[in-house]
């Protein structure tokens, strides 16, 4: 299967959950596409040869128009058919959009022509990822420049890179070793450089690996950003704040003065400090100033990862059970 | 664009349906209609385009080919605008980032 | 082309091609025969310089490591490739040359309706052409034939501009063709051609054409929004001023989506002809096959969003546009199973066309086949700018498109010089270029789910076999595209002449002399009954 | 002499079989011709959409620095232009060359003056420093979307004036024709084809009219 014995590869690694059940949706489509194609090859062959012209035969005995009936079966159950792979597919789709709650949140910036992965717990990387076996790791992807786009194979996984944006996508690993990483998405002269390794580790020789680089944490970073860019005196959480507080933000629905509601995620968050007028929060007024070119992508991110780690006092029934507070979380790898 | 000659009264009428229909939109844009603001707008710039095409451009007497062609054209703004918006008006149904 | 041309001996009768001889007769020309002849000689050259392209692309991935030619200039030649194939050979291929010869003869007509508009298109042609060679020997332009923003707009260092505008030029050709193909098809069909009287290669031009009006506009308005972004420095699609560079792969799958099926219906039509003709009986299902044309263009508009499954569309867009790319394989699939149900009980013989419209239901039905797995969204996640991609728009484009342009070029021929082909050397060909054809795509389905994305230079070694594979078919492949190519030109002097009708068809363009007369018919035909009748015979008399 | 020279004009191109055929043809084709301006108009449309849905707020502070008064006239200037054009038409089909001339003549020069007026307020937008790029002076909130906003503004109704100065061109030739005594009760397609382009470009400002001058 794999072409293990011709010396090379036909059949990609499997290293994700979600790998599994992207092959078994393909090896469906290739059976009915397969046999499908099998047989109209057959009948074109046969047909093409049995009445084949033969002397004294010049045209066709049978001029006949069609048959409805058979135009409306090889229509209608076409059709029908297609509605298996369709709800398959969107079926795996959907799960591999919405990560599950406990996941473990790593940070990746495309840049041409390279990825900066960063964990919360601020171990950076570059062109290389660390991840754990058998825990739901959930990215948080923005581009420097251009688009580009995350490409792992053996995860059967792949999202692209945006400016401007963030854009989500996770997997669990459930093989360990290494595996391709690469651009997907046409970035510029080295794009085919642009890549690395993916490195799934047990659960222990992760945290090992994770307190090697060691340092400050994302949202830590991200709070004294949040004091030295003055946001607090604003955003204060007090009865003199002129802003919205932002404890328990994170996940929760915003109404905005035109009406709309939207959720309070990354992105959202993301858009509130660089564009702070185009979502304003009902009840408050735009004052607040773009900071826009003030912050890095990078800093961008640690002030994100501050606001999320700000949980509410009591436990909302809305977060989750178990969610992880990054900082916490830490310490427990310890 | 039949040989039927659309007569000056028909034309002139059209004209003063016309001049009307924009006093009242550039007045109904001064009252606070909310969600209603852009429908009503687009309706009035709809009727005078329909008044446009059935006189001014003799689709009313026309053959119902270039009917057909403008329904077309019409149609066709509509996939445009329709299938791009289907994204961005329900990227907030489901996250993707989930939570 | 003209030289030999004019090397012809002048047969009994005035044709198109004896009715003059200079250069400013066929420079100024308005008969639609000799624009398609113009059109073929300029394609073919076009097709030369993107061929080109891919044989340096092929040879620089026969090792891992690259090394033949740097990064920089294998951007530029995958680009280059793309873009001289799809808007430069592809989409004028089969309508804008054997469109333009066939069309009017088809209807019954004198010429299209509007022979100077027809001129103009050609003209437009060479000059989005000659735009774009510009841009070729100038230094190239590495954004990839889609020009994805911010890239195209900020990032890239080449020639965006002179490319963007070549493009733009070029579709105000293809506007021209495909309009003045409508009216023609409605207002100067020959008395008693009713609609369900018209022969199959019309309905898949009128289909054609309804997508070149349709679409072709909003690739001229995002492409000049691209340009005046890249040159003024102002972006629309500029994330910094609140732009979204999703939006441009929006107005550009609203045009390139439809642009496939520019790129697959003509050779539907063309297909559509040679199978009774070659199996002596009549097309299986006619109105099913029409109506799958107009259905395909319809559909085929609803569908664009399948290219951005993982571009950052929401998930509800991606849900619809997943279920809406099953519908429009309907249609598809309607059509392979008529070809095959034609067969059945025909009078089936092998000249080279239809060698190639065999050829053809077997490349197509692999390439839509594949389509169906790019539907599926979470393979599509998977393989989406992979080579599983380059492999299933390779089978439907080249497989397809090309297969049936061949196979036409063979069929009508006869009716174009007014001489045969060498049949041996054309079977030859054909089977050579099957062959060849499979060998270098089908690997890159194996090497597109094993993950090699698109658009690389190099790759990780476990996949240098199945490279070194293509790039051995890509060279069969060369071979057989070479020999038509010679062969063609040394029938325009030394081949057997043509009669009428040699193949026996039965649609109006057989019944006048082979080359036609420079108004196409001694007399307006007068049409009694439908094509593909082999009882009653040709449809006019 | 010029009789036999008109007579000659009349005759159909060789391709169709009589007069009525080319000029259904004709009509059939401007339609045809129109549906891709619609569509290319269409792509703007839809960015304008997009981006009036992203950026709501920005959209309505660029609307209150439209000239609302300028834009109105200017609606009125060209709904008049489209009666005048579709009264040349009506005497072109009567054969009435003296009123076709006129009301060509009064069509051009309405067009004439909606592109005045229209580079009046192109001038006051520049002055206000809200041409989008380097001339670009505005500060205030939404300064990046607002940018889009005016980018989108300049670039439709610039696409509007560019056809506009088309037609006004067009409608020169038509006036040029006329007064060589070309169109007659029995031959003036190319006053009605034209006439069938003009009155699209009126549709099209029907249509940015609201969608510029009138978000809130």
């Amino acid at each position: 299967m794999n072409g293990q014995g011709l010396g090379f590869p036909l059949f990609p690694p499997r290293a994700s959950v979600l790998a599994d059940r992207v092959d078994t949706l393909f090896f469906f489509l290739l059976a009915l596409t397969g046999l499908v194609t099998l047989i109209v090859a057959t009948l074109v062959i046969v047909f093409a040869v049995r009445y084949r012209r033969r002397p004294g035969r010049a045209i066709a005995p049978s001029q006949t128009a069609g048959s409805t009936l058979l135009e409306l079966a090889w229509t209608i159950v076409p059709g029908l058919l297609f509605v298996v792979p369709f709800v398959w597919g969107a079926r795996l789709y959907v799960d591999a959009a919405v990560p599950p709650p406990n996941a473990l949140t790593i940070t990746a910036i495309g840049k041409q022509w390279m990825w900066k992965f960063q964990h919360q717990g601020g171990q950076r990387e570059i062109d290389s990822l660390h991840v754990p076996l058998g825990r739901p790791v959930r990215l948080l992807l923005t581009s420097e420049d251009v688009i580009h786009s995350l490409y792992i194979p053996a995860f059967r996984m792949k999202q692209d890179v945006l400016p401007g944006r963030y854009t989500t996508v996770w997997f669990q690993a459930d093989r360990t070793g290494d595996f391709h990483l690469f651009c997907s998405e046409f970035c510029g002269t080295a794009h085919s450089r642009m890549g690395g390794q993916v490195t799934v580790m047990q659960p222990e020789a992760y945290e090992r690996w994770l307190a090697l680089g060691a340092s400050e944490s994302l949202a830590s970073r991200g709070s004294k950003l949040f004091q030295q860019l003055g946001c607090n005196t604003c955003h204060r959480g007090d009865s003199l704040q002129r802003a919205p507080g932002l404890v328990g933000l994170y996940g929760r629905p915003v109404q905005l003065t035109d009406g709309r509601i939207v959720t309070a995620d990354e992105d959202y968050l993301r858009e509130s400090i660089v564009e702070p007028a185009s979502k304003i929060v009902l009840g408050w007024q735009p004052i607040m100033p773009t900071f826009k070119g003030r912050v890095t992508d990078d800093e961008l991110l640690q002030l994100v990862a501050y606001i999320r780690s700000l949980e509410p006092p009591a436990p909302e029934p809305f977060a989750p059970e178990g969610q992880p507070l990054f900082p916490a979380e830490r310490r427990q790898g310890r | 664009m039949a040989d039927r000659v659309s007569p000056t009264r028909t034309n002139l009428m059209v004209f003063i349906g016309l001049l009307a229909l924009t006093l009242a939109t550039t007045l109904i844009a001064r009252v606070d209609l909310g969600v209603w603001h852009l429908p009503v707008a687009l309706a009035i710039a709809a009727a005078k385009t329909l008044l446009i095409a059935l006189y001014f451009m003799h689709l009313r007497w026309s053959p119902g080919l270039l009917g057909l062609v403008a329904l077309g054209a019409v149609l066709w703004l509509a996939i445009l605008l329709g299938g791009s918006m289907d994204d961005y008006a329900t990227r907030i149904w489901l996250l993707p980032s989930g939570r | 082309m003209i030289v030999a041309t004019v090397a012809l001996e002048r047969p009994h009768a005035e044709t198109y091609l004896s009715a003059g001889t200079t250069a400013r007769s066929w420079l100024l020309t308005t008969d639609h025969k000799r624009i398609g002849i113009l059109y073929m000689v300029s394609i073919t050259l076009m097709f030369l310089v993107g061929g080109v392209a891919a044989t340096f692309m092929r040879i620089t991935l026969l090792s891992p490591g690259g090394g033949v030619v740097a990064m920089e200039t294998y951007n530029k030649l995958f680009t280059i490739h793309g873009v001289i194939m799809v808007w430069f050979f592809l989409i004028p291929s089969i309508p804008s040359v054997l469109g333009n010869f066939v069309l009017p003869m088809m209807l019954g007509a004198r010429d299209v309706a509007f022979p100077r508009l027809n001129l103009a298109s050609w003209y437009i042609f060479l000059a989005g052409s000659l735009f774009l060679l510009w841009t070729v020997v100038t230094g190239g332009v590495d954004t990839g034939w889609t020009f994805y923003t911010p890239y195209s707009t900020q990032y890239a260092t080449s020639r965006v501009v002179s490319t963007t505008l070549g493009v733009f030029i070029v579709g105000f050709s293809s506007i021209l063709t495909g309009l003045n193909f409508i009216v023609t098809t409605h207002r100067m069909r020959a008395p008693g051609l009713t609609w369900f009287r018209l022969p199959l290669f019309v309905w898949s031009l009128y289909a054609t054409s309804l997508i070149l009006v349709l679409a072709t506009p909003v690739l001229g308005i995002t492409l000049i929004l691209v340009t005046i972004e890249r040159w003024l420095g102002i972006g629309i699609f500029d994330p910094a001023l609140g732009g979204d560079p999703l939006l441009f792969q929006h107005l550009f799958w609203f045009y390139s989506h439809p642009a496939v099926y520019i790129m697959i219906l003509p050779g539907m039509g063309v297909i559509s002809e040679l199978i009774p003709t070659f199996s002596r009986k009549r097309l299986f299902g006619y109105t099913f096959v029409a109506g799958a044309s107009i259905a395909i263009a319809v559909l085929g508009f609803l569908v664009w969003g399948h290219h951005m499954f993982t571009a950052g569309m929401s998930t509800h867009a991606a849900l619809v546009f997943s279920m809406l790319s099953y519908l429009v394989a309907i249609p598809s699939a309607i059509k392979v199973f008529n070809w095959t149900a034609t067969l059945y009980r025909g009078a089936v013989s092998f000249e080279t066309p239809m060698l190639y419209a065999i050829g053809f239901i077997g490349l197509f039905t692999t390439g839509g086949m594949t389509g169906l797995f790019l539907a599926s969204l979470a393979v599509d996640v998977h393989v989406t700018d992979t080579y599983f991609v380059i492999a299933h728009f390779h089978y439907i484009m080249v497989g397809g498109m090309v297969t049936a342009y061949m196979g036409g070029l063979h069929y009508w021929w006869p009716k174009i010089s007014g001489r045969m082909y060498p049949e041996n050397l054309g079977r030859l060909a054909a089977m050579t270029i099957f062959l060849g054809f499979n060998l270098t795509f089908f690997p890159q389905y194996i090497l597109g789910y094993l993950g090699m994305p698109r658009r690389y230079a190099g790759y990780p070694p476990e996949f240098q076999v199945l490279n070194v594979l293509s790039t051995a078919g890509a060279s069969i492949l060369a071979v057989g595209y070479a020999l038509p190519l010679a062969y063609l030109l040394w029938s325009l002097r030394y081949g057997e002449r043509a009669g009428a009708n040699p193949w026996g068809g039965t649609t109006l363009e057989w019944t006048t002399s082979s080359p036609p007369p420079e108004h196409n018919f001694e007399h307006t035909p007068i049409v009694t009954h439908g094509p593909y009748d082999y009882v009653r015979g040709p449809q006019g008399d | 002499m010029a009789n036999i020279r008109v007579a000659d004009r009349h005759a159909p191109a060789p391709q169709f079989d009589d007069l009525v055929q080319q000029r259904e043809a004709a009509a059939l084709g401007m339609w045809v011709f129109l549906v891709t301006e619609v569509m290319l108009f269409g792509g703007l449309f839809t960015v304008y959409t997009v981006y009036r849905w992203l950026h709501h707020p920005a959209f309505v502070e660029g609307s209150h620095h439209m000239a609302l008064i300028a834009g109105a006239v200017n609606t009125a200037v060209l709904i008049a232009s489209s009666f005048t054009m579709a009264q040349a038409v009506q005497r072109a089909q009567r054969g009435l060359r003296r009123g076709l001339l006129g009301f060509l003549a009064s069509t051009a020069l309405l067009g004439v003056v909606f592109l005045g007026l229209k580079a009046y307020e192109y001038w006051s937008h520049y002055a206000e420093g809200l041409v989008p790029g380097s001339p670009w002076t505005y500060a205030g909130p939404h300064s990046g979307p607002l940018q889009s906003f005016f980018f989108l503004y300049f670039a439709m109704t610039g696409l509007h004036a560019v056809h506009l100065t088309v037609g006004v061109g067009l409608v020169t030739g038509l006036i040029v024709l006329a007064r060589r005594r070309r169109f007659t009760a029995a031959y003036h397609t190319p006053v009605e084809v034209i006439g069938l382009y003009w009155h699209l470009i009126d549709v099209i400002w029907v249509f940015l009219f609201p969608l510029f001058y009138l978000i809130g």
